[in-house]
């Protein structure tokens, strides 16, 4: 619109546009202040804090296995890789050993979860661009890996189904087999996936060059996943601090190039592809038999001291800080929230952009308020 | 017409009316009694919920409306706007700083309005009960028609849960008081 | 041909022609009904779902249960909004889009519609009307989701009015009237629909209705996952209703319109001309349905150059070359 | 809960000077009992064997002392209070004046290079509140826990925003939940609660019930 262009020309007055925190693009409960110049944005501020359920502060009076579905809630559409990063923070401060098939069984659920949530942004990132078929799409694959999830510990969104030293429920029978045929349905619609959104014109349009920052400013912001890749910067825990076993499998990460809004689109495209691959390899070498739960004391009990570790979650570094005591609770857990992080951006990169722009750029961001606000 | 268990009730009875009355209403209030079930069966047969999706319920309420579960059968389409939506589904933990907000869309909404509470997050606190930013239960600021437990509840117990308030209404409809569908 | 100013005014024939007028207004109400279940049916069988079943036998009372229960809803008028603006918004949104059905020619004989000299002039001219109430809606809600959205509503409708008034004009050109009944005929004397000859006119037209429909690509005013609901964020009930009913309305106007000047109007072999005029009017309808199904939004700037930039030219060089190849013949 | 923290943290002075005598001789908390109970050595597999001290333990110690040399000749003497192991990362207390030098300095030193903020962690302490930041060097692959304290009546610390902007929101957040006021922060607000809530709810005294 002209008055983008001619800002300077014709006299506005700014209107402060209030998004949220009931708004059907913020996924979920995100408030942003907007004071926009026309269709101008020149200050965006966002609100958050609606859905903080002080995760951490209740997490100091359970025990450490109560604490992991909590987990679960924090940024519910990963919620294996949040089960995932509580435990591996524990199993790392007290040196346990996890078996060969859990830890296989872990990284296949915890895949297929990347997969899933790598799904739902597909899905909801068109659904904010004004394409309704794709998100119901995605839902129906989706679907079956909640379907799979739920034959492998019974619940559908909130998992629960790892435990410090292992996993809880081994596979059913005849599940594994399931997971390899699931596996190749999805990389069937993959390309279709990538013909149908990635070639449209203008969903191009809409994201090539929205929304750019290069590599130094996502350091800068402690940015991490794939808002860090797409600016070209091959950062994945996996592959640079190897956990669980990783380092057995043979996978890329794929890197952006612009750090734009479709790069960031693209790279959850890919990413998918590759979580695809390593769920096939794990299928292929995982042990047919044998304990999923490692020798575990009874009571869980963290040696005194601090710990930290992270692991690439769905969003970027999801990382748990446990202060124990040496006692069964643990005296502080801080939890280290990719979105939260991630999300400090999203001023510097508004400010300045057509209004209509505001979806794109917030949805490629990838939050989810559970996580933002735990 | 789908006319389910609600037109087949034996005996009306409307609030506020002697039994003489209403039996005199029942004799001959054929006209009125058709225009209320009508009134019901449009009511209840166009829900449209508003999306309120606050923590992890409203990804299961998503499921609920995308091509597995299809809400869309039962008529409902989920509206943005507060204004234009009958229902609203509180799916989701409720914080202190939410509360507020939640009610001013309540308040929003246009009558006739009902109110789901999805999960025990929203009916009570779930999980989360012992938290110092967490409200106990949505139904301390809006009124709540129908409650669904679950953590969150499936996309099926959501829809069981929307059936239920469908036939309430129907019910309420017809004059008759609903505590428990 | 049938016409109403053949007839002389008295009793009689006021009668009929008011009989004439509910019949139409009936059918389109009926059409609009089952446009909105069709949608609903259509996009489900799209996107891997049913759609509406469960409300009468296929789901086929859907829309009535919904627009009843929109009938029975309580009427907000918010305390900040114009309420007198606010009241009077839907209905000059509304009263428009029945108003242009009367120079629609639905059948060469059976159903009767003015045979009016202006016809295609009528239209745009009605329909230009309908914005005012989107604007006035936007303006009258205070709301600033609703102010954004009417905003965008006019701009994008003066800009995609300019390319769909050209894109017509070649068509008027090679029929020689602005009758929608002669252009019809024309087509027919013709043998050939104006769709062969004036394909770029055609697809000027398509994308420029799209645009002017507010539909898919080009649903900015009502863009959920930016302004919520757009114009009528604020309307509730029957004035809500009132919006809807003007969106479908013009849909299947707009649907007829194409028929008429494209695709040949009632003219066809074998079937009766209502029936042939019903299916081009659905495949139009179709058409819209597939595209909402398919495509993603355009952001408002790049709506804007589209329409300037490309369809503007595109428009005046059909136009160019129709008035040149008429020139010739 | 009480006694069992008495035993680590010894007593001592109001905030800001934390002699190193005391903080020398106490031994972070972290690195003897992860040793001792965890009852495991580096190599993953032979898993139960007699402890000895874990050899990544000891060399996150000499790392840390490796840093603490570097900082002393860079800025000066007093600004590392302590060094040690936070389980097998290396750990330096740094004293609070000197806070975001240090964390200026080991970003942009040649050596260090730990331009990524991975985690920043505030935990309340009996006596003390405490600031954890893991940094991270992307570059050299450099992993290091620094940590500062302050008085908890008076809770104040130099703000990390103008060397890490990403920390803008984690102080925030601090602020918010245990009560740390960040001096030259930018926009120091509450972020999570309501501006008018009372208290914060991290510390180890606050009570939903009270409130």
């Amino acid at each position: 619109m002209s008055l983008i262009d001619e800002k300077d020309q014709v006299r506005t007055e700014e209107m402060l546009l209030n998004l949220g925190p009931q708004h059907p693009s913020t996924h979920g409960v995100l408030r942003l202040l907007v004071k926009i110049n026309g269709e101008t944005i020149t200050d965006v501020e966002p609100v958050i804090g609606y859905l903080h359920r002080g995760t951490e502060k209740l997490a100091e009076d359970l025990q450490y296995t109560q604490i992991i579905p909590y987990t679960d809630r924090l940024d519910y559409l990963a919620a294996m890789l949040n089960n995932y990063a509580l435990c591996h923070t524990i199993e790392q401060a007290m040196d346990l050993e996890v078996p060969e098939r859990a830890e296989y069984l872990r990284v296949i659920v915890m895949e297929m979860q990347r997969v899933a949530s790598h799904l739902m942004f597909i899905g909801a990132y068109l659904l904010d661009l004004g394409a309704m078929s794709p998100f119901l799409y995605v839902f129906a694959d989706r679907e079956q890996i909640v379907q799979l999830f739920n034959e492998i510990c019974g619940a559908r969104l909130t998992y629960n189904y790892m435990r410090v030293g292992g996993v809880k429920w081994d596979a059913p029978p005849g599940w594994l087999e399931k997971v390899a045929d699931f596996v190749q349905y999805l990389k069937q619609k993959f390309h279709m996936y990538d013909e149908l959104i990635t070639g449209n014109e203008i969903f191009l349009a809409r994201t090539r060059g929205i929304g750019r920052f290069d590599t130094e400013t996502a350091l800068a912001y402690g940015l991490s996943g794939i808002n860090l890749r797409s600016t070209g910067y091959p950062w994945d825990l996996r592959r640079k601090k190897p956990y669980s076993i990783y380092d057995r499998f043979d996978f890329d990460i794929p890197v952006g190039q612009n750090g734009d809004c479709f790069d960031r689109y693209y790279l959850h495209l890919l990413e998918i592809k590759e979580s695809l691959r390593i769920v096939e390899q794990a299928l292929k070498s995982i042990p047919s038999s044998g304990p999923v739960l490692g020798k575990v004391p009874k009571m869980i009990r963290v040696p005194a001291g601090e710990y930290y570790s992270g692991i690439e979650g769905a969003r970027g570094e999801l990382g748990f800080y446990i202060v124990s005591e040496g006692k069964d609770k643990p005296y502080r857990l801080k939890i280290r929230k990719p979105s939260f992080i991630n999300l400090q951006l999203l001023p510097e990169l508004l400010r300045g952009q057509s209004i209509a722009n505001v979806i794109a750029i917030l949805g490629a961001v990838d939050i989810v308020l559970g996580e933002v606000d735990a | 017409m789908d006319l389910t268990r609600a037109s087949q009730l034996p005996i009306i009875e409307y609030e506020g009316l002697t039994p003489e009355e209403n039996a005199e209403l029942n004799r001959g209030g054929v006209l009125l009694n058709s225009l209320e079930t009508l009134k019901g069966w449009a009511r209840s047969n166009s829900l449209w919920p508003m999306t309120l999706g606050l923590a992890c319920c409203a990804i299961e309420m998503m499921g609920a409306a995308a091509a597995h579960y299809d809400l869309d059968r039962f008529g409902m389409i989920f509206r943005a706007s507060p204004r234009q939506s009958d229902v609203m589904i509180v799916a989701g933990t409720v914080t202190k700083k939410m509360a507020p907000l939640i009610r001013r869309l309540y308040d929003q909404m246009a009558e006739p309005k009902w109110v789901i509470s999805m999960g025990v997050c929203a009916t009570a606190g779930g999980p989360y009960v012992r938290s110092y930013s967490v409200l106990k239960g949505v139904d301390q600021v809006v009124p709540v028609d129908v409650y669904i437990p679950g953590c969150p509840p499936s996309p099926p117990a959501l829809i069981y849960g929307l059936n239920m308030l469908q036939e309430k209404i129907r019910m309420e409809a017809r004059g008759k008081k609903v505590t428990r569908a | 041909m049938w016409d109403w100013r053949s007839q002389p005014l008295t009793v009689p024939s006021v009668i009929a022609m008011l009989i004439g007028a509910v019949v139409i207004l009936l059918l389109a109400l009926g059409v609009v009904t089952y446009t909105i279940y069709v949608q609903r049916r259509i996009l489900g069988w799209m996107q891997l779902r049913i759609g509406p079943n469960r409300v009468g036998p296929l789901g086929l009372f859907q829309t009535i249960a919904d627009v009843l229960k929109l009938l029975i809803k309580e009427d907000v008028v918010p305390a900040k909004a114009d309420r007198a603006l606010f009241m009077l918004a839907p209905i000059i949104a509304f009263v428009p889009s029945f108003t242009v059905m009367a120079v629609i020619p639905f059948s060469a004989h059976n159903v009767f519609t003015a045979n009016l000299g202006i016809g295609v002039l009528f239209y745009l001219a009605l329909s230009a009307i309908t914005i005012h109430g989107v604007m006035l809606a936007g303006w009258a809600s205070n709301n600033k989701y609703a102010l954004i959205g009417g905003m965008r509503s006019a701009a994008q409708m003066l800009s995609y009015e300019i390319p769909l008034g050209l894109s017509l004009v070649g068509v008027v050109l090679m029929a020689g009237s602005l009758n929608l009944n002669d252009i019809v005929l024309a087509q027919q004397h013709a043998g050939l629909w104006n769709v062969i000859p004036q394909i770029l006119g055609f697809i000027v037209f398509l994308i420029a209705s799209t645009a002017e429909l507010n539909r898919t690509p080009f649903d900015l005013p009502e863009a959920e996952s930016e302004l919520v609901a757009g114009y009528h964020v604020e309307y509730t009930g029957f004035r809500f209703a009132f919006f809807m009913l003007t969106e479908y309305m013009y849909l299947f106007a707009m649907a007829g319109l194409c028929a008429t000047l494209f695709l040949g109007g009632w003219s066809g072999p074998l079937l009766p001309g209502w029936l042939w005029f019903a299916i081009k009017v659905f495949l139009y309808i179709f058409f819209q349905f597939w595209l909402q199904a398919t495509l993603p939004r355009f952001r408002v700037d790049q709506l804007m150059t589209f329409s300037w930039k490309v369809l503007l030219p595109l428009a005046l060089v059909n136009l160019v070359l129709t008035g040149v190849v008429k020139a010739i013949w | 809960m009480s006694e069992d923290r008495e035993h680590r943290t010894p007593p001592k002075g109001p905030e800001g000077k934390e002699p190193s005598v005391t903080a020398a001789e106490r031994p972070k908390p972290v690195s003897k009992p992860a040793a001792a109970s965890g009852a495991a050595v580096k190599p993953a597999p032979p898993k139960k064997a007699p402890p000895p001290p874990d050899p990544r333990v000891e060399a996150a110690k000499a790392k840390a002392e490796e840093i603490r040399k570097f900082i002393d000749q860079q800025l000066s003497t007093e600004a590392v209070v302590e060094t040690g192991a936070a389980h097998i990362h290396p750990m330096l207390l740094i004293r609070k004046e000197d806070w975001v030098a240090v964390v200026e300095l080991l970003k942009r030193s040649d050596a260090y290079q730990l331009n990524y903020l991975e985690c920043m962690a505030g935990t309340d302490y009996p006596n003390y509140i405490e600031v954890v930041v893991y940094l991270q060097s992307t570059e050299l692959g450099h992993f290091i826990c620094l940590k500062t304290r302050t008085d908890r009546e008076q809770a104040e610390i130099p703000s990390l925003c103008a060397v890490h902007p990403g920390a803008n929101w984690e102080e925030r957040e601090i602020y918010d939940l245990l009560g740390v006021t960040f001096t030259g922060h930018p926009d120091l607000r509450r972020i999570m609660l309501d501006d008018d809530f009372k208290g914060h709810p991290l510390r180890k005294d606050y009570s939903a019930w009270e409130a």
